[in-house]
């Protein structure tokens, strides 16, 4: 086992320690907390596949999270206010469970991400930071000024959605539910680094041209990445909702983009646990400091900053030394 | 007389006021090793593109295996079957050489939209590439990384992953340049070999390769061919020897 | 602030086991960092004013940055982890929608001291849910009658296009008899309103009402004053607070807002709160500062009447409402939200010091259009 | 809709235009020669604000409160370039938007915790206060006028400087080939601490030039941020030019969005509705306009190829 290996092992198993540790203790909230890490380590594996594999510098992931989010919403308000989403041409009724809503989020956030990127992938570098910035605020403001929804004021969930056999009002078991579906990503995420679409993928990112002359076409390649890297982050999306019993325009903020987009950074960019070690972190610090002084965000923007100049690599980078991965 | 593979009719370029391209016909047949020379800014770059397909003609066609692909993207004409290595190294230079030829061999296969299956484990895909790394040479450096070969080395390997598509035709930009004359020497013999597989469409500057391997040799200058034929006959061309050889001598 | 409060805690998990007197535990979930934070910190200091030297009351606070997902955790965190009896201290409406009934619907008492949202006064009230200040539709409504009242034949309506503001407007119009020239929709956030100015000086309109909270009021309200434009202004307090008129300066001079509170409010004890607050913390108190005296005097009423384990006790208690308001009368209306009266306020110049003078009521014993939906 | 407010209305957006200019200009010249995303540009619009706004409460001047802002923006820039910037340039777009991103947190939560939460004051120059009647019979603010003056100037200005000065030669030849600007003998690293503390200095001044007509609070500047940056893409990153008329672009699209697509939608339904269907998609317009810009030119209008 490498040393970047045992750290990825060591942190993977921390979320479930931390969890087991705070039932014994009776600390429902620091079960919440885990919770969150997992959802939101999630939501940013879901981008590091297309800025860590495809070298696609997303500023837009929040439309992702925010979709996957009013998929959960929408579902669940029409389920618990007994109206029917659509009634023609065929109906459409809501519902309050975890796997259905699961599969409409991931199918409406991919569509999305299919739309976007095939705009977005058009254009290159700075370009593409702007453009897919650009279309989270469209979403942005679209979510806060449609009615239907709440508008600003997004959507309440009284009960958290049910999935088959799990009682997830229970913070303990809706936290292994969440840790079940991060290892599953995390493991689909991990083969497809290595998979034929991945070395495809990783070597359009360092060099697209070398792709085209073996006969592949970039801008698809990362439109299939875009696609579901979108899909994944979707997916965190409708569980961050189902976490909080609540979604709102906030999910589509850009600084939530940005917020994804640290966890990476924090953890290790292209590193398969990179962002599971950053969401912690971020978790992690956001507790302890916001307890400490009003002007916690400082401390986080200090921080963020020594880890951008002279940290490369990130959390895992930085503990795992200059080691690379011949796999 | 043998179908030309590789052809192009009339092909035009102009930049501007500038003709980088004026009215080429070139072709290429099989069997043969076709050198194509030119003084430095005779437009060798640009004709290069025109027939990969990084640029569009301003008029005139370009023609292979008996269809038009002007209209063809990059990578369709790779998968027309044009392999191509680049004037400078183009690899994937975080990956390892057999990473970069298994590249080749996946673009070959077609089937890269596998998402969970470890390339690495495919049989069928790592045989082809170690054959063609074997091929070049390059078997002992499989598992380097390709950014710390050295610069001939990853010649060999541009050369390699152009194998593994088993192309129709290549079209090498020199596949010479900073090999140091062993490797040069090298590269000569196995190009001489590889003729028979597929016919070359060789830009090169070592002259010695040049007219050691070409079939036929074509002078490009100022965006125009001069004149083709033999090495012998470019060799005794007088307007070759005033517009290239003799600034090449001076 | 945690650590204290953790250390508090300790001390009261020793103490019950003791078997002394019962406290009620008080968390309280307010915007302190962040924009919008000037809001959050007024009620937090008028709450702790109000409690100042309470022993029946504990206290834990937290900043939920404004953000409805950090207030849902936090939510999560006082019920699970503090265990808290009481919740209180949002500010704004969505965090409000976000929170509240997940917290009621877990047996919490929850008591309002800003935000008002019209689904928790109508249809999803709940026994629990009680709103100390103002249902959300309150002073628009009050404006509107007012405005009727006093001759204004023509208005332009105008807030951001969001729920709030869609409810801003439908409330004006509730009260108001007059006709409506303009409804005018603003980007949230929106910082610059040349547009929507040209547009009101082309109206021909006798008055603007506005609702355009925060920052938005106060580039509205500036650039409203160089424009030269002379129709009268009116709006809610939240445009022309304390906190807010002290960024406006001059240009707000002479408007007219409604507000159920005023620093000069000739009422019990409103003088008192006034002096203490300027006392303790250097600065005038604004409406959210009287809301957060007032949160803090209703839980210490019922805290001293009943014991908080005694759910049905406490919550007739809370419902009795037997402090001494600084707006003077209050009650509780059906659905648990306040009948009052909400007044005029003009800006003026007091020295060097722009603020408020009170003008007169608006409307009297006013309770909300809700309260007939809410079964409870 | 008469044809007086229509132009007014034109006015509007082209002084909403002008003030994105300002923030736009520095935004662009930061790229085009440093190949710098500075996610933190509008804190420096941020710092200029209430520069101006604490001056003015000291010395009651505005032109005093202008040039503080000037000079604590281009101070706050060229300490930032010194200290951070400059370990970013040969870093790729990640990690400038990243440390960018955490310098944002840095001084947007520095500022309140020296300002304090509340929003500060600062007026137009009794002056300027009221409206001046123009040709036609139009009433405008005067001080918005003096903000399209100012912005016009400045970006003529900016135009001399960098077609007529040898800091102008020096700040193409960037653009043109980073490497080339060490071979004409320029010291790089003054040159790029320069040209940073000149684009803050115009962030500052934009920030001083609309905070007496808006609010001056901790994060203003992220708002006006990101619509400086649609500005840049939509004219094409690194050209001055392109960020004026991408400028013009966003301001007149953005105000007469505003105003005519209520309108245009009240074609079609009741009134009401329109009004809420209009503002819906005018708050979106000008990503659509940016979107579609980049479909079809994916280097903005102005841009090179990247």
């Amino acid at each position: 086992m490498t040393r970047a290996a045992m750290i990825n092992a060591a942190l993977f198993a921390m979320l479930p320690i931390t969890a087991g540790v705070a039932l014994a203790l009776d600390e429902p909230f620091i079960i919440t907390l885990a919770t969150k890490v997992a959802i939101l380590a999630l939501a940013a594996v879901g981008l590091n596949i297309a800025l860590g594999l495809g070298g696609l510098v997303s500023l837009g992931h929040a439309a992702f999270f925010g979709i996957g989010g009013y998929a959960m919403g929408i579902l669940a308000h029409h389920a618990q206010s007994y109206t029917p989403l659509m009634e023609l041409p065929f109906l459409i009724e809501g519902t309050k469970s975890m796997p259905v809503i699961w599969l409409v989020a991931i199918i409406a956030s991919a569509l999305a991400a299919l739309a976007i990127g095939a705009l977005s992938l058009r254009t290159t570098g700075v370009y593409f930071i702007m453009i897919t910035l650009a279309f989270g605020q469209m979403l942005y403001y679209f979510a806060i000024s449609w009615p239907a929804y709440g508008g600003e004021d997004g959507l309440s969930i009284y009960v958290r959605n049910g999935f088959p056999g799990l009682n997830t009002l229970v913070p303990i078991q809706f936290f292994g539910l969440c840790f079940a579906v991060l290892a599953v990503v995390l493991w689909a995420s991990g083969r497809l680094a290595r998979s034929a679409f991945g070395l495809a993928l990783t070597a359009a990112r360092q060099n697209p041209e070398r792709v085209e002359a073996v006969g592949l076409t970039p801008y698809r390649l990362r439109l299939v990445a875009f696609t579901i890297s979108g899909a994944v982050t979707g997916l965190a999306g409708a569980l961050f909702a189902d976490l909080n019993r609540f979604v709102s325009p906030t999910m589509f903020s850009w600084q939530m983009s940005g917020e994804i987009m640290i966890f990476i950074i924090l953890g290790g960019v292209g590193r398969l646990f990179g962002p599971v070690a950053g969401a912690a972190l971020f978790i992690l610090l956001e507790h302890l400091l916001s307890g400490v002084t009003e002007f916690w965000l400082i401390y986080v923007g200090a921080l963020l900053l020594l880890v951008v100049l002279f940290a490369r690599g990130g959390l895992i980078g930085s503990l795992a030394g200059r080691e690379v991965a011949h796999d | 007389m043998i179908e030309p593979l590789l052809e192009t009719r009339d092909l035009c370029k102009n930049f501007g006021a500038l003709q980088a391209t004026d009215h080429v016909n070139i072709s290429l047949v099989p069997g043969e090793i076709h050198a194509l020379i030119g003084p430095n800014g005779a437009g060798k770059s640009t004709l290069v593109k025109l027939i990969m397909g990084s640029e569009q003609p301003s008029s005139g066609s370009v023609h292979f295996a008996g269809a038009d692909i002007t209209d063809l993207r990059r990578p369709e004409r790779a998968r027309a079957g044009l392999g191509r290595t680049f004037q400078i190294s183009s690899l994937a230079m975080e990956h390892t050489v057999l990473q970069n030829a298994v590249l080749g061999a996946l673009g070959r296969s077609g089937r890269v939209m596998r998402f969970l299956w470890p390339v690495m484990s495919d049989k069928a895909l790592v045989a082809q590439a170690e054959q063609a790394l074997e091929r070049v040479g390059l078997a002992d450096h499989r598992g380097a990384l390709t950014g710390e070969l050295s610069h001939g080395q990853r010649r060999l390997l541009e050369v390699a992953v152009a194998l593994t598509l088993e192309p129709k035709a290549f079209l090498m930009d020199e596949p010479m340049a900073g090999l140091g004359a062993e490797g040069s020497a090298r590269m000569t013999e196995f190009l001489d070999r590889l003729r028979q597989e597929a016919p070359i469409l060789l830009i090169e500057h070592d002259m010695d390769a040049v007219f050691q391997l070409a079939d036929r040799i074509s002078v490009l200058v100022y965006g125009r061919v001069i004149a083709t034929g033999t090495a012998a006959e470019i060799r005794a061309n007088a307007a070759v020897r005033e517009a290239y050889l003799g600034e090449e001598d001076a | 602030m945690k650590l204290h409060s953790l250390m508090l805690a300790a001390g009261l998990a020793a103490t019950a086991s003791m078997g002394m007197a019962e406290k009620i535990k008080v968390g309280m979930i307010t915007t302190l960092s962040g924009g919008g934070a000037g809001l959050g910190i007024d009620v937090r200091d008028g709450f702790l004013l109000a409690v100042k030297g309470n022993d029946d009351i504990e206290l834990v606070i937290e900043d939920d940055q404004r953000k409805p997902e950090i207030a849902v955790q936090l939510a999560d965190k006082m019920i699970q982890s503090e265990k808290v009896d009481v919740m209180t201290g949002i500010i704004w409406s969505n965090l409000a929608m976000a929170v509240v009934p997940a917290a009621t619907a877990q047996g919490k008492f929850y008591v309002s001291p800003n935000a008002g949202p019209s689904a928790l006064a109508g249809k999803g009230c709940h026994p629990n849910y009680f709103n100390v200040a103002w249902q959300n539709d309150a002073y628009h409504e009050a404006a509107g009658k007012w405005a009727s009242e006093n001759g204004v034949g023509k208005v332009v309506v105008m807030a951001p296009n969001y729920p709030a503001g869609k409810d801003a407007i439908t409330g004006f119009k509730r009260f108001f008899t007059g006709e409506i020239a303009d409804e005018v929709y603003t980007k949230l956030g929106q910082q610059d309103y040349a547009a929507e100015i040209a547009q009101i000086r082309a109206s021909g309109a006798d008055m603007v009402y506005y609702f355009l909270p925060g920052g938005m009021g106060i580039s509205f309200m500036k650039q409203y004053a160089g424009s030269g434009a002379d129709v009268q202004v009116m709006g809610p307090a939240f445009s022309f607070d304390q906190g807010i008129l002290g960024a406006i300066g001059d240009a707000a001079l002479g408007v007219k807002n409604t507000a159920h509170w005023s620093k000069d409010l000739d009422v019990p004890g409103n003088a008192d709160f006034v002096a203490a607050f300027q006392a303790e913390y250097g600065r005038l108190p604004s409406v959210y500062a009287a809301q957060g005296f007032d949160t803090g005097l209703l839980l210490a009423s019922a805290a001293a009447k009943a014991d908080v384990a005694d759910a049905d006790a406490f919550r007739a208690a809370l419902k009795e409402a037997d402090f001494q308001s600084v707006r003077g009368e209050f009650s509780f209306g059906a659905n648990n939200h306040p009948v009052q009266t909400i007044y005029v306020r003009e800006v003026v110049k007091e020295g060097d010091v722009v603020t408020n003078k009170l003008l007169g009521a608006a409307a009297e014993n006013h309770s909300d259009a809700y309260a007939a939906d809410c079964k409870m | 809709m008469s044809t007086l407010l229509l132009i007014e209305q034109v006015l509007n957006g082209l002084q909403f235009g002008v003030m994105l200019f300002l923030m736009a200009a520095g935004l662009t010249l930061i790229f085009g020669v440093m190949g710098l995303i500075n996610l933190a540009h509008g804190s420096l619009y941020m710092v200029g604000a209430f520069a101006a706004a604490a001056t003015a409460a000291a010395t009651g001047s505005f032109v005093l409160a202008l040039v503080a802002a000037l000079i604590a923006a281009a101070a706050a820039g060229a300490i930032v370039e010194l200290t951070v910037i400059r370990r970013l340039y040969d870093r790729d777009h990640l990690d400038q938007v990243l440390a960018t991103f955490a310098l944002i947190l840095v001084f947007s939560e520095g500022t309140r915790w020296i300002f304090g939460s509340f929003p500060l004051y600062l007026d137009v120059p009794a002056a300027l206060a009221g409206p001046v009647t123009l040709p036609g019979g139009i009433e405008y603010p005067a001080y918005r006028l003096l903000i399209i003056g100012m912005g016009l100037a400045v970006a003529a200005g900016l135009f001399l400087l960098i077609s007529r000065t040898r800091i102008g030669i020096q700040i193409r030849a960037g653009e043109a080939d980073r490497e080339m600007i060490g071979a004409l003998g320029v010291d790089i690293s003054k040159l790029y601490t320069l040209v940073f503390a000149l684009g803050a200095a115009l962030a500052g001044l934009a920030g001083a030039l609309v905070g007496a007509i808006q609010s001056v609070q901790v994060g203003m500047g992220e708002p006006v941020l990101i619509l400086a940056f649609v500005v840049i893409v939509i004219g094409g990153i690194g050209s001055i030019k392109g960020a004026f008329v991408g400028a013009l672009l966003v301001g007149l699209t953005d105000t007469l969005g505003g105003v005519l697509l209520p309108e245009f939608f009240a074609l079609f339904t009741e009134a009401s509705s329109a009004k809420l269907i209009g503002a819906s998609v005018a708050s979106m317009a000008i990503y659509i306009l940016m979107a579609g810009v980049l479909i079809f030119k994916p280097t903005g209008l102005f841009g090179g190829q990247t």
